[in-house]
């Protein structure tokens, strides 16, 4: 299968183009049913991608037959196809999900779920940073449409900071592709990483410049301190299956910083080797506080969890401040894990806030739930995983990123932090807990309102994901190991991708 | 010639554009300042052309083109607006 | 290129230009909105002509075939031309925006904008 | 008939397609058959029912009468506004038509526009009348009878209507 | 030509970001447009200016450089999709919300804010 | 050897039991929940007699290597103790709870979570890996949580489990950092290396940090002061999860942690002053405040939190004799503490109440559990021929034996004294209050004895304290033997577990204690009074008034930072922007670079005049919005002029389109919105903003300036040189376009098709506001199709869909192409709308745009997938000339159909954004009165 590392992004696209069409368009059943055959074809195409990357190796897509660096290249290499393999799996599992009901409300949810999933994988599976900015505006734009699916004040509110800080962030993006195109005349990203170390005089500057622009879009994306305001409000008021959706975008920009400063400015960069470093240090950190803090102050769960989301993107981030081969592998367990786990919980408390009536997910009590003991034991789970309790996968996560630091300063840094932010979690997430499970009044509603099979399967599928994560911990972080390995490695991430060049 | 005729054409364009920034700028109604919009775009098909002209280049015609048709329709729409406030009814 | 041809293209290239400018000039001086509403239509589409046959005439030599692709420009502004200015009239006049004060009619004012026959209607007509 | 609803628009469109492409090849001259024929089968619902040109050549005839007259109107304005402005004396005129076809109107519209100080401003609801605005009204019976006789009636014949 | 052009360039940032910051979503919708322009001029000269050089093969001697060209070309395309969007976003939230402030509520020291509203 | 891997987890397997098993009866449901650990108890008893031979069992499988963590368990004495304990003590609460709990509890709910405590807390006895015995220590948080809140309707419950939960998870992960420390100093996750590292790892710089995190785990799990106040509030839990946790288990998980740590990290001033002080302060405390505790559980837990300081101590003294006291004393603590919840929970079952103020002269109604409860109590107390007399000599031997407090080490004697007699006074309390003291007073329910069976696990209990008591080196010789060696990592010392050790100073200090818990309990009414001066402090309280207020203090900070203001958010990003920057270009010493200048000429001053001012005057006026976008349209068409005249007519072409697209949209945008601009910014504000901004636009400009300026090699001489052969087409962006990129195009498209959706989506059910007057109060006029606009725009059409095929022919070569074809198509079609409206064109125009943009997007997609049909890449193009007769050569290429594509979905987004917009207006225009 030749053209197999395309197959992420062309499935849901042409899926997505032809629920446009009648007539499967005129039809919610058919729509329903072609999502779910187009994210499960995609989840097999991912996986087929992923085991054929782990047995043979990075594959490179020449699109159009035009090799790298003029044309554009799909890289399929160890993290983008496992981190494919992971949207897949969520879109999967999230579809199940919305297919009971969830996706009424609104015209086109089907096709622009389907966009935003190739926006998604575009973006991981790019080697080229321009084409990179084209799906990053594909999955922004279609998170855009999906923001507002299902309607309501509070969405067009929070829908309008998120749309217009996110239209000031690509401009920045073009202004910072500009520059590096200016200095370095390529796009290709293993290119400019060999080119970057031959830039000469005053123009490594202005790449800097131009090297922190980027960092700046990445970091609004993934919700990095000072850019993080947009994220709690955007996510606790999308529609659930969109808002789990969600819990990968941040895991775009983090994908892309450690892309872009690892690969591009790494080692080898020459005068401008590991130029983010010195920026995510602080602002990680900060991210995390004001993440934790956000989770104290959270009113109800779906901003909790959008809060925790901002937790674990601090985290990552730190990981991409330690640039390491081992943080950049705990943190891509911890991004497998962290986000199976947020959307998890952004599923479940759409259940949760439907069946306890005017309360919604508010942490306040309110009538009891009608099927108490499943949603109680899907939440005990999810928020094992997320404040990182053994024995769910947020430990293991965790403790590579722990045992990831390396100097006494880092350590003296980053331990307290992550720890108090768990500690945070652990907090809010049992204060959540103990009053949804057991502050009641009245009876359960007797409206129809229990979970259908559907949903429980989809929440099942990514809450029961997580034991399987530290089940087979070892071959994963094994994986994980590897991956960061290559993302390390200028040969295997640069040179290896551009025939004809040797160091 | 023809250089020295372009030079002096186009300057007498670029003051007709200044005379229409002007008016666009002055007013005072605002249909003076969709009057000097228009008159703007004739100007610019002018020194689209002249440009063409001066670079013996014909790939520039399709742009003064382009202007002749959208100018019209944006004035249009500008005039509807504030005719009917809502252009598409 | 042949000097006849280059005389030819500098006039129209001039005439034009005046065109142009006597249009933009007009859209200065003229003391109100109605007044101006001529000069723009009129004046500068002859400018803009005579700039298109200048590079109708420049093009065709270029290329050394006829080069008439010009004439479309042409026949846009003049289709356009008019409506625009008819808009723009239409929007003054439903503004209400007040002529210059020597305008003769300016009675009829109201009836325009109201789209109705002239209220003198019957002393006018011949 | 049917293949050529709009034929006064295909003959335009296939000479517009040549021009646009300067060029007679035989590629170019199937492919402006193919524009002429089939855009105003795919726009041909795009229209209300407007009048059929009746004597072609007299529209011919009073587009060169037109294109003239625009130059000349050009001069003439040209002049009057480099002139003094304080001679001029502006003023709205409102002229009784009475063709009753849009596209006459409107073609009627478009040639007072266009010729010697006038602009056409205003149709009034019940299509009788057009209000014109002229730059310098000397006299309004005269401006009012040349624009009947030079204009209107032309194209009353012209479209018979 | 440079320079006047790289001035442009920052006036045009600099204008878009301004009004970008404004309060009213159309404000900052026409801010991003301004932005939108200024970062098409930035994109395209990352490629160097040059005067009759389009990159088209046999119509000049020499030819500019065509790639930022297409990335503006989508960079435009993409900005205009996100400021169509922005736009009915911004009707949207006057729709839903009864004012057309970015925040969706009108800051509090503002009565005669309100005015300019119109009617149902 | 294999037994020892899936020994712990059997009880795991039992979880599932009680589930299954409680539709059956309640005694079944018991039964077969004990069935497994049972089994379990079995299987460890049976390694017993090795171990007793000195012999230790360990098992490995790899799990997750990368973070240390294996799947290791050893069986060694202090494993084999603790695990006995567990396994024991479980059985027995299983048997405990059959009567304890009602019929309303769904007891296979507790069992389940019992059981999974069971396994947690095995799991921590027997890990032989830091990581797994951290995993299991949480585990039991978890659980304990779970049975702590079993009664969770319950408000104490709710908030003593989460406080519980709270305070150990806290500790929890303090001891994991301390054991990632520690397995970082070590170089190895597995236990027994870390053991034998012991002089390493005290050597280390990082052994306070390990001492101090690893002691705050056990510490907090042992409710050692000051993290005491979790327990007596964890008494909310049914009774036989206290006498379970708060007895045998979950609370000697600190002390296991210290005992099992103890040859790696004690020894030590550090662990000592640390420990025994801990340990010391909390021995004291924890008895003084049993002895005013009036409900019965409490002053158990607060007993219980006294010895397990009395534990600490003795772990802390760093004495070996002292650990075999430790391990001793935990034995026996289990043992006696674990009857004595029991007691407690059959009196509280029966009469309803366990205030002592109310419970008294119970030895009436219930001599025999009273008998069995005095017993244990005495052994509390230090009574000799019972259990808890052995460990309490010992005790007080060692603390007569150490001397690391210098001259002043004849305090800890004196204290450990006067704990003894408070243990003495608070034991008494329990009996006389409680048994004899005249009559009840007030109680809910008549007591009687309780059901048979539910006494059997007290009796057993009360029978080991007696036999131990009696014959310790029978009973528990070897396991203390064995265990205490485990803990020592080596040998142990000699001591004597007989009952008589002749006439000591211990013995002393005993008598002293009896006799000192008697006065001081005979004079309690006075202590009383004393403490009831002191305001009653709830730690429940305190805890959740401060959990309370961090979240208030969270709720202030954050309402602060994410105030909802789109500006201040947008601020920060350009503020980083520019500090980022800013500290980069600061190192730029020249702007320009060497690349030549292009001379300035008139025409570019004119266009960058026009340009900064109608730039400025859009800034400066975009309070009237008309006017605004009167000025827009300018800078849109000057940009478009820059484009042109540097080389770049596509780029003119679609600018110019792209921008009339836009400024119609604005418009129809402005009627719903209002027609001017308020002015709200403070002028601090807009001089902030002016700031930045000029800052931000300098910035931008000078980057511009110092790239344009310097030469560039650049991978596009590659796409000129291969434009014609390769792609087919002269026009070198187009063909990128399509083909070079035409990935990217693509995406593009599919940007313009998602916003088209996307808008759709918005303007669905959208409930417009409509001005019935302009910005200045006019009225709309009347005309809604202006006749002339209207028949010249019909005439217009056929027209501009000329051009625009003219311009989609054409674009492969020269400029155009499918996306500007598209919009001017677009732009013809909207003028229509614009003409005649919404109604005329519905009759007229039966297109869907909805199927142009998917029809457009899998068009696309499609032109690119037949390059598969020829084994090349995606989007892989194809061109060819062909010949036809009377025509001559013409090119049909791939790319084309890519760009019909293109075309549909443009159209189809445009018209779909726009013609919708307008269909939704006309029919819920406000009708206005035509006469005013």
């Amino acid at each position: 299968m030749q053209h197999l590392s395309i197959f992420p992004i062309l499935i849901p696209l042409l899926f997505g183009a032809i629920m446009l069409l009648p007539p499967i368009s005129r039809e919610l059943q058919s729509q329903r049913i072609s999502a779910i055959i187009g994210t499960l074809f995609l989840l097999i195409s991912s996986a087929t991608l992923l085991i054929t990357v782990d047995q043979e190796g990075t594959q490179l897509y020449a699109l159009g037959g035009w090799q790298a660096p003029f044309g554009i290249a799909l890289v399929a290499d160890r993290v983008s196809s496992l981190l494919v393999l992971l949207t897949s799996f969520i879109a999967f599992a999230i579809m199940l999900f919305a297919i009971s009901g969830k996706d009424k409300g609104g015209a086109y949810f089907h096709p622009l779920f389907m966009f935003q999933v190739m926006g998604i994988n575009g973006a991981f599976l790019t080697g080229d940073i321009f084409n990179l900015f084209v799906f990053f505006e594909v999955l922004l734009i279609a998170s855009y449409a999906l923001l507002l699916h299902a309607g309501g004040k509070q969405k067009t509110q929070s829908a309008m900071h998120y749309v217009l800080l996110n239209l000031v962030g690509s401009s920045l993006f073009l202004f910072g592709l500009g520059i590096l195109y200016g200095t370095l005349g390529t796009l290709n990203m293993a290119d400019m990483a060999i080119k970057i170390g031959q830039l000469e005089g005053e123009t490594t500057t202005i790449a800097k410049t131009g090297a922190l622009l980027l960092l700046i879009v990445f970091g609004l994306k993934a919700a990095m301190l000072p850019m993080h305001f947009w994220l709690p409000r955007t996510y606790a008021s999308a529609s659930a299956p969109v808002a789990a959706l969600f819990s990968i975008m941040t895991k775009v920009g983090i994908y892309s910083i450690f892309r872009v400063y690892t690969v591009i400015f790494g080692d080898e960069a020459g005068e401008l080797a590991n130029i983010a470093q010195n920026w995510l240090w602080p602002l990680a950190l900060l991210t995390i506080a004001a993440g934790s803090i956000g989770a104290f102050a959270s009113p109800n769960l779906k901003t909790l969890n959008a809060n925790l989301v901002i937790v674990s993107s601090g985290s990552l981030l730190v990981c991409a401040a330690l640039n390491s081969e081992g943080a950049t592998s705990a943190a891509l367990y911890y991004m497998v894990h962290s986000t199976l786990a947020s959307a998890g919980l952004f599923l479940l408390a759409d259940i949760i806030a439907r069946q306890r009536g005017k309360a919604e997910d508010r942490i306040v009590h309110s009538r009891p739930f009608s099927q108490p003991r499943l949603i109680g034991f899907a939440f005990a789970l999810s928020a094992m995983t997320l404040i990182g309790m053994p024995p769910l996968s947020g430990f293991v996560g965790k403790i590579m990123i722990l045992q990831a630091t390396q100097s006494m300063a880092q350590t003296l840094w980053i331990w307290p932090l992550i720890i108090i932010s768990s500690l945070a979690a652990l907090i809010a997430l049992s204060r959540a807990g103990t009053t949804f499970f057991w502050r009641h009044n009245g009876s359960p509603s007797t409206d129809d309102i229990a979970a259908k099979p559907t949903e429980i399967a989809g929440i099942a599928l990514l809450i029961l994901a997580s034991p399987l994560l530290v089940l087979f911990g070892g071959e994963l972080s094994e994986f994980t190991q590897q991956a960061a390995n290559h993302l390390h490695s200028i040969q295997s991430s640069a040179y290896s991708l551009l025939p004809g060049v040797t160091p | 010639m023809l250089d020295i005729t372009i030079t002096f054409v186009a300057a007498i364009i670029c003051i007709a554009l200044f005379l229409n920034l002007w008016r666009l700028l002055q007013g005072p109604t605002l249909s003076d300042r969709i009057l000097a919009l228009d008159t703007m775009y004739i100007n610019a098909i002018a020194l689209i052309l002249l440009y063409g002209i001066s670079s013996s280049s014909a790939l520039y015609f399709e742009a003064a083109l382009l202007i002749a048709m959208l100018g019209f329709v944006s004035t249009a729409a500008l005039c509807k607006y504030l005719l009917r406030g809502d252009i598409i009814e | 290129m042949p000097f006849y041809l280059e005389i030819i293209i500098c006039l129209s290239l001039i005439i034009g230009a005046s065109f142009l400018f006597i249009g933009s000039y007009g859209l200065i001086r003229l003391p109100d909105i109605y007044m101006r509403l001529h000069s723009p239509t009129k004046a500068s589409t002859l400018g803009i002509t005579g700039v298109l046959v200048a590079s109708m005439i420049f093009q065709s030599y270029e290329k050394g075939g006829f080069s008439v692709q010009e004439l479309l420009i042409t026949l846009f502004l003049l289709i356009t031309a008019p409506i625009a200015a008819n808009m723009i009239a239409k929007t003054a006049l439903h503004h209400k925006i007040k002529p210059l004060k020597r305008t003769q009619n300016q009675d009829l004012i109201d009836s325009i904008c109201e789209r109705e026959e002239p209220k003198k209607a019957d002393e006018k007509s011949v | 008939m049917k293949l050529f609803p709009m034929p006064f628009h295909s003959i335009l469109l296939f000479v517009v397609w040549l021009l646009l492409n300067n060029s007679f090849s035989a590629g170019h001259i199937v492919l402006a058959t193919f524009f002429a024929i089939g855009i105003p089968l795919l726009v041909g619902d795009m229209r209300d029912e407007h009048p059929k040109i009746q004597k072609p050549w007299l529209a011919i005839k009073y587009v060169l009468m037109v294109l003239k007259d625009i130059v000349s109107a050009n001069i003439e304005v040209a002049l009057l506004i480099i002139g003094p402005v304080y001679r001029l004396s502006p003023g709205f005129v409102a002229v009784p038509i009475n063709i009753n076809s849009d596209l006459g109107i409107t073609v009627l519209a478009s040639t007072v526009s266009l010729t010697p100080g006038t602009v056409s401003a205003e149709v009034s609801k019940d299509k009788k009348w057009l209000y014109i605005h002229t730059l310098h009204l000397m006299n309004e019976a005269k401006l009012v009878e040349e624009i009947k006789s030079r204009y209107e009636s032309p194209i009353k014949e012209i479209f018979g209507c | 030509m440079e320079g006047i052009y790289a001035f442009c360039v920052g006036l045009l940032t600099a204008c878009g970001i301004f009004l970008t910051l404004r309060g009213r979503s159309f404000s900052v919708v026409i801010g991003l447009t301004l932005l939108s322009y200024a970062v098409n001029l930035f994109l395209f000269a990352s490629g160097r200016l040059k005067l009759n050089a389009a990159a088209v093969l046999g119509q000049s001697e020499q030819y500019s450089d065509p790639l930022p060209q297409a990335l503006v070309l989508t960079a435009i395309v993409i900005g205009f999709a996100m400021t169509a969007f922005a736009v009915i976003l911004a009707m949207r939230a006057r729709a839903d919300l009864g004012n057309d402030h970015v925040d969706g509520t009108l800051p509090s020291n503002n009565e005669d804010s309100q005015r300019s509203g119109g009617q149902h | 050897m294999n037994t020892l891997i899936w020994l712990p987890f059997l009880p795991l397997l039992g979880t599932l039991i009680p589930l299954f098993s409680s539709r059956y009866s309640r005694t079944a449901c018991a039964f077969y929940t004990a069935a497994l650990p049972a089994l379990t108890l079995f299987l460890v008893l049976s390694y017993a007699g090795d171990i007793f031979q000195g012999e230790r069992f360990q098992a490995a499988i790899p799990w997750i290597p990368n973070i240390g963590l294996e799947l290791a368990f050893r069986l060694d004495g202090l494993a084999l103790l603790f695990s006995i304990l567990i396994l024991g003590i479980g059985l027995l609460v299983i048997l405990y709870a059959r009567y304890y709990l009602s019929e309303k509890d769904p007891i296979g709910k507790f069992y389940a979570f019992l059981i999974l405590f069971m396994f947690a807390m095995l799991g921590v006895v027997l890990s032989d890996n830091l990581i797994q015995l951290w995993f299991f220590w949480e585990l039991t948080s978890i659980s304990s949580f779970l049975l702590i809140s079993f009664w969770g309707h319950k408000t104490e419950a709710r908030k003593g489990a989460r406080m519980a939960l709270t305070v150990t998870g806290a500790g929890g992960l303090a001891l994991l950092a301390g054991l990632l420390v520690l397995g970082n100093t070590v170089g190895s996750y597995s236990l027994q290396v870390v053991l034998d590292s012991g002089d390493l790892i005290k050597s280390s710089s990082n052994y306070p940090v390990i001492v101090v995190l690893v002691l705050l785990g056990a510490f907090t799990k042992s409710a050692q002061f000051p993290f005491h106040f979790w327990l007596p509030n964890a008494m909310a839990a049914p009774t036989p999860v206290s006498a379970y946790l708060h007895s045998a288990t979950m609370v000697k998980a600190g002390i296991f942690l210290m005992a099992r740590f103890y040859p790696a990290l004690a020894d030590t001033n550090l662990w000592f002053l640390i420990v025994s002080l801990t340990g010391l302060a909390t021995f004291l405390m924890g008895a003084y405040i049993a002895l005013f505790q009036h409900d019965l559980k409490g002053l158990l837990a607060n007993s219980t939190i006294s010895h397990l300081g009395l534990i600490t101590l003795l772990l802390g003294m760093g004495t070996d004799l002292a650990a075999v006291a430790a391990v001793f004393h935990i034995i026996n603590h289990a043992i006696f503490k674990a009857s004595l919840f029991m007691a407690a929970g059959i009196i509280d079952h029966e009469s309803g109440s366990r205030d002592m103020r109310q419970l008294n002269g119970l030895w009436k109604y219930m001599p025999y559990t009273a008998t069995l409860a005095m017993v244990a109590s005495a052994s509390m107390a230090g009574v000799p021929l019972l259990n808890g007399f052995l460990s309490k000599e010992m005790f007080f031997t060692e603390t007569l034996h150490q001397a690391s407090l210098g001259s002043l080490s004849w305090i800890i004697p004196v204290l450990a004294t006067l704990g003894g007699a408070l243990a003495v006074a608070y034991s008494t309390r329990f009996i006389h209050d409680v048994f004899f003291n005249g009559e009840p007073i007030n109680l809910p329910k008549t007591p009687h004895e309780p059901p048979r069976y539910m006494r059997v696990p007290v009796e057993i209990l009360v029978g080991l304290c007696l036999l131990v008591g009696i014959f310790p080196g029978f009973l528990a010789g070897d396991l203390l033997a064995s265990a205490a060696s485990a803990t020592l990592n080596g040998p142990i010392p000699e001591y004597s577990l007989s009952i008589w050790h002749g006439f000591n100073l211990p013995l002393l200090m005993s008598a002293i204690a009896v006799v000192g818990g008697l006065i001081v309990y005979k004079n309690r009414s006075h202590m009383f009074k004393f403490q009831a001066q002191f305001p009653k402090s709830n730690p429940l309280m305190v805890f959740e008034a401060s959990v309370q207020f961090v979240t208030r203090q969270a709720g202030t900070l954050i309402r602060f930072t994410e105030n909802g203001s789109l500006q201040r958010y947008i601020f920060a990003v350009l503020g980083l922007m520019v500090i980022m920057t800013i500290s980069t270009l600061v190192k730029l010493n020249t702007t320009a670079g060497l690349r030549p200048e292009i001379p300035v000429d008139a025409m570019t001053i004119t266009a960058a005049f026009l340009l900064c001012v109608s730039a400025l005057a859009t800034v400066i006026w975009h309070r009237k919005r008309v006017v605004a976008l009167i000025t827009l349209s300018v800078v849109g068409l000057i940009v478009s002029l820059a484009f042109a005249q540097f080389s770049a007519p596509d780029l003119a072409l679609t600018q110019l389109s792209v921008e009339v697209v836009t400024v119609i949209l604005l418009i129809l945008a402005l009627f719903f919105l209002p027609q001017k601009t308020p002015k709200e910014s403070h002028p601090r504000i807009v001089i902030r903003d002016l700031s930045i901004a000029s800052l931000i636009g300098g910035i931008i400009g000078t980057i511009c300036y110092a790239i344009m300026t310097r030469p560039l090699d650049t991978i596009s001489t590659f796409f000129t040189a291969n434009s014609k052969t390769g792609g087919g087409g002269t026009n070198v962006v187009n063909v990128i376009l399509v083909d070079f990129r035409g990935f990217d195009t693509l995406g593009e498209i599919t940007v313009l098709g998602i916003a088209a959706l996307g808008i759709y989506k918005l303007i669905a059910r959208m409930r417009l506001f409509m001005p019935s007057s302009d910005g200045k109060g006019r009225p709309w006029s009347d005309d809604k199709h202006p006749i002339l606009l209207s028949v010249i725009s019909q005439s217009l059409l056929p027209l501009a869909l000329l051009v625009s095929a003219y311009i989609f022919l054409r674009g492969h070569n020269l400029p155009g192409g499918g996306f500007i074809a598209g919009l001017i198509t677009s732009v013809a079609i909207i003028q229509q709308y614009i003409a005649h409206g919404v109604i005329w064109i519905k009759t007229r125009l039966k297109l869907d745009y909805q199927i142009l943009i998917g029809s457009g997007i899998g068009i696309a997609t499609l032109s690119g997938l037949g390059s598969w049909a020829f084994g090349h890449a995606f989007l892989s193009s194809w061109f060819d000339y062909f010949y036809l007769p009377a025509i001559g050569k013409f090119e049909l290429a791939s790319a084309m159909i890519f760009d019909l594509g293109v075309y549909l979905t443009v159209v189809g987004a445009t018209m779909l954004i726009l013609a919708n917009l307008g269909q939704l207006t006309t029919s819920e225009r406000p009708v206005l009165k035509e006469d005013e």
